[in-house]
């Protein structure tokens, strides 16, 4: 295999080679970072977004390389022995394939983007280093997972990820309840990636090796080691194929919050808002998506092919339906919620359920393109939501907001944009065609109609409740403080361009976030319409660069399609027009006011709001079960296994004892009488050293006649 | 000529005891001159000429110089009121006596010497430029680096070190007690000796 | 007796001579004189024997006098040198009061 | 017949010693020619003393001696007969000794001055055949030999309890000290080019005649800059002005030999001139051809001539030097000793092997070459010996 590498190194383009580049910049920013003392925000601040950018240009570059080479999926390996495991080398390696090269381009684009956003919003910050540090390690991480050719190194980068998201959900860690979430999300995650690990073993054991793919075809997932790993057959029948790739979703479940692991990503919300638009809106938890699109060879191996070009296996049925309910489940509840962040959290969690969705019913380019236009237009609601947020002085509450819309113009035209998209307005905004995609294959699915129904409930859920957070922030007048009329124009064209001055004094007039926050928006915004011409069913771009296939423009597809595009087009704006409804129409006057649905449905209401009792539900099994099984641990450990090490020790401080007098009674003398007479000698020998040259001299002609008579003598003998 | 060889070694012999047992550390010196010329004479009787001049340019010229020189410099050109013999220096002659008893007996019944009579050999400077030039020419680099490093180690260690700082400002202390410190030129005029001294 | 013997005896009186004065003066500027004697006691040696020896052609004892004349100065030169430090430093030359390496 | 003139003096030294048995030869032979330089060289002596006097008149626009003739008789001389009462003048002073002086040492210097200055005649080539030790290391004799000066200087100094005579002879000491080296370094470069130490052998070599003219070292640029250095290396080693500091009348009474009268001073003062004149042989010998004619066409003129009219020329220059130039400062001399004599007599040396090998290609490149090199060494020398001199307003300098 070794061979193959370096066989393969010689007609390899030369952006395989330098691949590693890319996580390897923002990893040694966040050292230089780590290791310079007195705060330097401009270095910090620099060097992370240099090397973001840096790292943009390289993964361009590596995209330009996976484009225009004819038939077939474009993939170059490179890997080299690391570590040797028992017998056999382990090999580390990255793979260029056109999967790695978009997620490239997006991370480090976004990631670009959040980083400068962030210099603003972090503006005032006393952690400002230690913040960037932490995005800089990991932006790294997140790459690594990206080119990681082998499912160690992928292991390692993920773990990275999620140390680093812990690190940036506890940034405020002085704050309980950020404390609180970030223990949260480590542990919630930590199940599924004990999935993962267990996964990865097992796959070792079956194939022997950990590279996806390699130069001579003998990875994991290529065809030789998958036919030999289908014959096998485990439990219940159960492919082991089957089994490991269920085992790998459960990582991927944990990472990307899908029922039932979704619980940590709102709590999440604690953390700064690039955090949440970096970490839990763009990238990170799209890594769930993009490994089971990693491993999707190993999930759909043994399927045939369904006519629209997904195929259909145990493991991609449960990746669908969990995708599903986890769409729905959220999308409603994030109906009910008030909190800005909250709400994006959940739509969130909603999106990504339709990733998976995607890529159970439609294949790995469904799933993807829905993950990278989201990734886009979430990134650009959080950050305008940040932007929201730091223009109201850290309010969160959406109740408490209102006719921001006069405020930032900016900020709610963009804002107004990724809403359009997120909730899939037709035609015109990339969400549409994504969601439109998954919805089409969804239909198209030939195990059941349910997702399907499910999909375009959340799609209606999912334009309802932006419809209504549009409305209640930006409409209707501003209810963050008891009297409009105390702003005065000098004081908060004052407080905009230096807003911690007005952070002291509790309430004043939201204000415009600064250029440095408003220009990643932007360019976010345009991005969230643009993509959308990259997948469409006329031109579907995408779904031919990641299958490796030219793409013809061809409007016939739409005769299928128009249908359900219509259908959508209604749902969605049911969707909004109930939300312009209920809440565009009569704007709530106080922040204490019912919510019109309170006041309508309270039950149903309280049950959203409360998220279906799910934490509550864990709290009463999950941790009720954990506390007394640790309790029951503690009684082991303290009695039986304490018992016996207070036996051993005691038995040890015996033996101790004994040594103890040994060495006093026995040794110690012999030594002491030893080393005094050593002293002593010594003594008597540096009697001889004194510093008299004469004596010396003296010496000297005492051994130059020794010395003669010696020759003499052994002439004589 | 083994008399004149005999009478040169008598009268070096006699400059050197002279050296090493007179009181006065000039009068020694002088004496090591003289004990070096006697050598040098000998070398010419043994038909080294070159090393015999050698001998008086390196050691008459050059070391008994030296070594007045540092007399003077450690202020030691009269003859001390005290012993002028270390403590035990009974025991260094016991040591000398020894030393000389071994060495004679050794000469004198020894049996591998070589033959006396042969010819004179020729060292002319040619061949002596010739064998250091080729055979010797490694020693003779050596020498001359070592010969280097030895002057410029000579140089640092007799060097006088600075005087403290505050010794100086002591002086000038002194000197405005001394003189009303409106004048200026006497002051400029007071600063060589501090310059001259490190320079001397 | 043989001129060769002559030379030797001789040389061998010098360097008792200079070993005497080496061991017995107190003065640090003689104790180098003596050593000058005594290295001027060996450079006889070397010279008598390379008169005397078997192939004085190869002018080897020559040469090394030569190198050791050179080494000698370089000795007298350091030496005094410190002998000058010495006295700078204690005020004496006097080998009995400078001992200061005594173990 | 020119040779039987040329070499009158040997010829007659061997009939002398035909006389005596085999045996005594050599010895008598050598007997002979020192006490023929014993006789020679205090005559020029006492004759250079009125020269020196006269001449040193006339530039100071003055009458020298000029009364002294031979004694009773009305013949004048012009004066030149005025070395007979100087030389009894000095000879019955009375011989003072300061009490608490060294008496033998205080007696001894003189004597230890003047050996090693006659020494040095010994291997002077005077003329052709007029060698009387031919050494092979002539050279190095003379140079250690004049090395063992110092010594007597010393002696004078130390042993006469004044501190003038100390301090003269401590300036003495490190001058010849200093001077020495050029001395030898720029007497180095004619051996290179020679190949020999041997002096007969150096003259041997310049005599030889292209177009008329002898190859005297002094012909060639290494040869010019040697000669220069050793000639004001010279002017230091024999205590001369611009270097007369040991004796400086003006400061230190007059040097070491301050507590010296009569005939030690007498001494004292053959000697200073004896070494003048070795030296100034040595010079001549090494640079200027020796005993050889400067053209061919003048080689009828006996050698010893030649050497006698060399020497008194140099020394006349010497006189002349004397009476122009002021003395230097204790510090200026170092330095032009250390700084600058002693750099160029390097450079001279490398000089010479350029010389020696670019004699390969015929031509004027070599003299080119050298000349330029050698004139750039002085220059840049010349401004860095300037560059630190503070030609500015006086210090005062405190001795310590």
């Amino acid at each position: 295999m070794r061979l193959g590498g370096l066989a393969l190194k010689k007609k390899m383009n030369w952006i395989v080679q330098y691949l590693w580049l890319i996580p390897a910049l923002p990893l040694v920013a966040a050292g230089i970072i780590a290791v310079n003392k007195q705060p330097q925000r401009k270095l910090a601040a620099s060097l992370a977004i240099g090397s973001m950018a840096v790292g943009f240009l390289l993964s361009l570059c590596a995209f330009a390389a996976t484009l225009h080479h004819g038939e077939g999926v474009f993939r170059e390996v490179y890997s080299f022995p690391w570590i040797k495991f028992g017998g056999q080398w382990m090999d580390i390696g990255w793979v260029l394939d056109p999967l790695t090269a978009v997620m490239l381009m997006m991370v480090t684009f976004v990631g670009m983007l959040i980083f400068i956003f962030s210099v603003g919003y972090m503006a005032h910050d006393q952690n400002f280093m230690r913040f960037f540090c932490f995005l800089a390690l990991f932006a790294s991480g997140m790459l690594g997972v990206i080119i990681a050719n082998n499912l160690f190194l992928f292991f390692v980068s993920w773990e990275i990820v999620g140390l680093t998201s812990y690190l940036l959900i506890g940034f405020w860690y002085h704050k309980p309840s950020a404390a609180a979430a970030a223990k949260k999300a480590f542990i919630t995650t930590r199940i599924g990636d004990l999935g993962l690990l267990l996964g990865m073993v097992w796959l070792y054991a079956q194939t022997g090796t950990l590279n996806l793919y390699t130069a001579d075809h003998t990875g994991c997932l290529e065809a030789s080691a998958l036919s030999q790993m289908a014959t096998h057959v485990t439990i219940g029948g159960l492919g082991v194929t089957t089994a490991i790739g269920l085992l790998i979703f459960l990582g991927a479940v944990g990472k990307s919050g899908q029922v039932p692991l979704h619980v940590w990503l709102p709590d999440a919300m604690e953390g700064p808002t690039p955090v949440s638009a970096l970490i839990h809106a763009a990238t990170m938890v799209a890594a769930g998506v993009f490994l089971v699109a990693r491993v999707y060879p190993l999930m759909s191996f043994g399927a045939p092919l369904t006519e629209h070009g997904a195929s259909v296996t145990t493991a991609l049925t449960v990746v669908t339906w969990v995708g599903a309910i986890t769409a729905i489940f959220s999308a409603s509840i994030a109906v009910a919620q008030n909190d800005i962040k909250r709400i994006l959290a959940y739509s969130t969690v909603s999106q990504l359920g339709y990733m998976m969705m995607g890529l159970g019913v439609g294949g790995v380019a469904v799933g993807m393109f829905h993950l990278i236009t989201h990734a886009f237009f979430k990134a650009l609601l959080f950050l305008g939501s940040g932007s929201v947020i730091h223009g109201c002085h850290e309010e969160q509450d959406v109740r408490k907001m209102g006719g921001l819309r006069k405020y930032m113009p900016v900020t709610f035209a963009v804002y107004g944009i990724g809403m359009l998209a997120l909730s899939g307005f037709p035609l015109f905004f990339s969400g549409f065609w994504s969601k439109d995609e998954i919805l089409h294959h969804a239909h198209k699915w030939p195990v059941s109609q349910i997702p399907f129904y499910l999909g375009c409930a959340g799609a209606l859920f999912t334009a309802f409740y932006m419809t209504r957070q549009v409305a209640l922030v930006f409409y209707g007048k501003y209810r963050g403080h008891a009297d409009e009329s105390s702003h005065d124009q000098s004081h908060s064209s004052h407080s905009s361009h230096s807003s911690h001055v007005a952070a002291e004094d509790g309430h004043d007039t939201p204000h415009e976030s600064p250029a440095v926050m408003t220009v990643p928006l932007i360019i976010l915004a345009v991005f969230a319409i643009l993509l959308s011409v990259l997948g469409t069913p006329a031109w579907p771009w995408f779904e031919g660069y990641l299958k490796g296939e030219a793409t013809i423009l061809d409007w016939s597809r739409f005769g299928d399609t128009w249908v359900l595009m219509l259908v959508s087009s209604v749902i969605v704006l049911t969707g909004i027009t109930l939300g312009v409804f209920l809440y565009g129409k009569r704007q709530r006057q106080t922040a204490e006011e019912k919510d019109v649905l309170e006041a309508a449905q309270p039950v149903v209401f309280r049950i959203l709001q409360n998220k279906y009792y799910i934490d509550e539900l864990y709290e009463l099994t999950v941790i009720r079960f954990n506390a007394f099984a640790a309790s029951f641990c503690d009684f082991l450990d303290t009695w039986i296994f304490g018992g016996a090490v207070l036996l051993v020790s005691y038995a040890t401080l015996g033996l101790a004892w004994l040594y103890r007098l040994t060495d006093e009674y026995f040794v110690n003398l012999g030594f002491d009488t030893g080393c005094e007479a050593l002293r002593e000698s010594g003594g008597l020998s540096s009697k001889l050293h004194s510093g008299r040259v004469q004596t010396y001299l003296r010496v000297i002609g005492v051994a130059l006649v020794l010395l003669i008579l010696f020759l003499i003598w052994g002439r004589k003998a | 000529m083994p008399i004149t060889l005999i009478l040169t070694a008598v009268v070096l012999l006699f400059a050197a005891v002279a050296a090493m047992s007179l009181r006065n550390l000039v009068h020694c010196a002088l004496m090591l001159a003289i004990s070096f010329s006697g050598i040098a004479a000998i070398y010419l009787q043994l038909n080294a000429e070159f090393v015999g001049f050698t001998e008086i340019l390196v050691y008459v010229g050059a070391v008994a110089i030296l070594i007045v020189m540092a007399i003077l410099l450690t202020r030691s050109g009269e003859a001390p009121d005290r012993s002028v013999l270390t403590s035990g220096w009974a025991a260094g002659v016991a040591v000398t006596a020894m030393v000389f008893v071994i060495l004679g007996w050794a000469i004198l019944n020894s049996t591998g010497l070589p033959p006396t009579v042969t010819p004179a050999p020729s060292a002319t400077v040619k061949n002596i430029g010739d064998v250091l030039m080729t055979t010797y020419v490694l020693p003779l680099e050596i020498i001359a680096l070592m010969l280097t490093a030895a002057m410029i180690g000579a140089v640092i260690i007799a060097f006088r070190e600075e005087e403290p700082k505050e010794k100086t400002k002591m002086e000038d202390g002194r000197w405005k007690v001394e003189q009303p410190s409106t004048l200026s030129t006497p002051a400029s005029s007071l600063q060589p000796p501090a310059s001259t001294g490190e320079k001397a | 007796m043989t001129t060769l013997q002559i030379c030797l005896l001789t040389s061998a009186l010098l360097f008792a001579t200079g070993f005497a004065g080496a061991v017995t003066r107190r003065h640090a500027i003689l104790v180098l004189i003596g050593i000058e004697l005594m290295l001027n006691a060996a450079n006889l040696n070397l010279i008598a024997f390379w008169r005397f020896g078997p192939h004085p052609e190869l002018l080897t004892g020559f040469i090394f006098v030569l190198f050791s004349m050179a080494l000698a100065a370089a000795e007298a030169a350091v030496g005094l040198a410190l002998v000058i430090a010495i006295y700078r430093h204690k005020k004496t030359s006097n080998l009995d009061e400078v001992r200061d390496l005594k173990g | 017949m020119f040779d039987k003139l040329d070499q009158i003096f040997v010829t007659a030294l061997h009939w002398l010693v035909g006389f005596l048995p085999e045996a005594w030869r050599p010895a008598a032979s050598s007997l002979i020619c020192i006490a023929f330089i014993l006789m020679v060289f205090p005559a020029l002596f006492s004759i250079v003393t009125i020269f020196e006097r006269k001449g040193i008149g006339r530039i100071q626009n003055r009458y020298g001696p000029n009364r002294v003739g031979i004694p009773f008789t009305k013949i004048r001389l012009a004066g030149f007969g005025q070395f007979l009462p100087d030389g009894l003048k000095m000879l019955t002073k009375e011989d003072i000794v300061p009490r608490n002086a060294d008496h033998i040492v205080h007696f001894l210097a003189p004597v230890v001055l003047l050996i090693p200055v006659l020494l040095t005649y010994a291997v002077l080539p005077f003329g052709k055949n007029m060698t009387l030790a031919d050494y092979d290391a002539g050279l190095l004799f003379f140079l250690a030999v004049g090395g063992a000066v110092e010594v007597s200087v010393f002696m004078a100094g130390w042993s006469s309890r004044n501190k003038y005579s100390l301090l003269g002879a401590m300036r003495a000491i490190a001058q010849m000290l200093s001077y020495e080296i050029p001395l030898i370094l720029s007497a180095v470069t004619v051996v290179m080019m020679v190949g020999s130490l041997n002096l007969s052998k150096i003259v041997e070599d310049q005599n030889q005649y292209t177009f008329g003219l002898a190859h005297w070292h002094v012909f060639t640029p290494w040869g010019l800059a040697g000669f220069l250095l050793f000639f004001v290396a010279s002017l230091a080693e024999s205590n001369r002005t611009p270097f007369d500091l040991p004796e400086a009348e003006s400061e230190i009474i007059a040097g070491y030999f301050t507590e010296y009268s009569g005939f030690k001073f007498a001494l004292f003062f053959l000697g200073e001139y004896l070494g003048m004149f070795a030296i100034t042989g040595l010079g001549i010998t090494l640079f200027l051809g020796g005993w050889t004619a400067p053209l061919a066409c003048l080689q009828w003129i006996p050698s010893y001539v030649w050497f006698l009219s060399k020497i008194l020329a140099i020394v006349f220059v010497f006189i002349w030097i004397r009476a122009t130039l002021p003395r230097l400062r204790m510090d200026q001399l170092m330095n032009f000793a250390w700084k600058f004599m002693l750099p160029l007599a390097l450079i001279n040396i490398v000089v010479a092997g350029i010389w020696h090998y670019m004699a390969l290609l015929p031509g004027w490149e070599r003299w080119l070459v050298c000349s330029a090199i050698l004139a750039g060494a002085y220059v840049m020398f010349g401004l860095g010996l300037m560059h630190r001199q503070k030609l500015g307003t006086r210090v005062y300098k405190f001795a310590e």
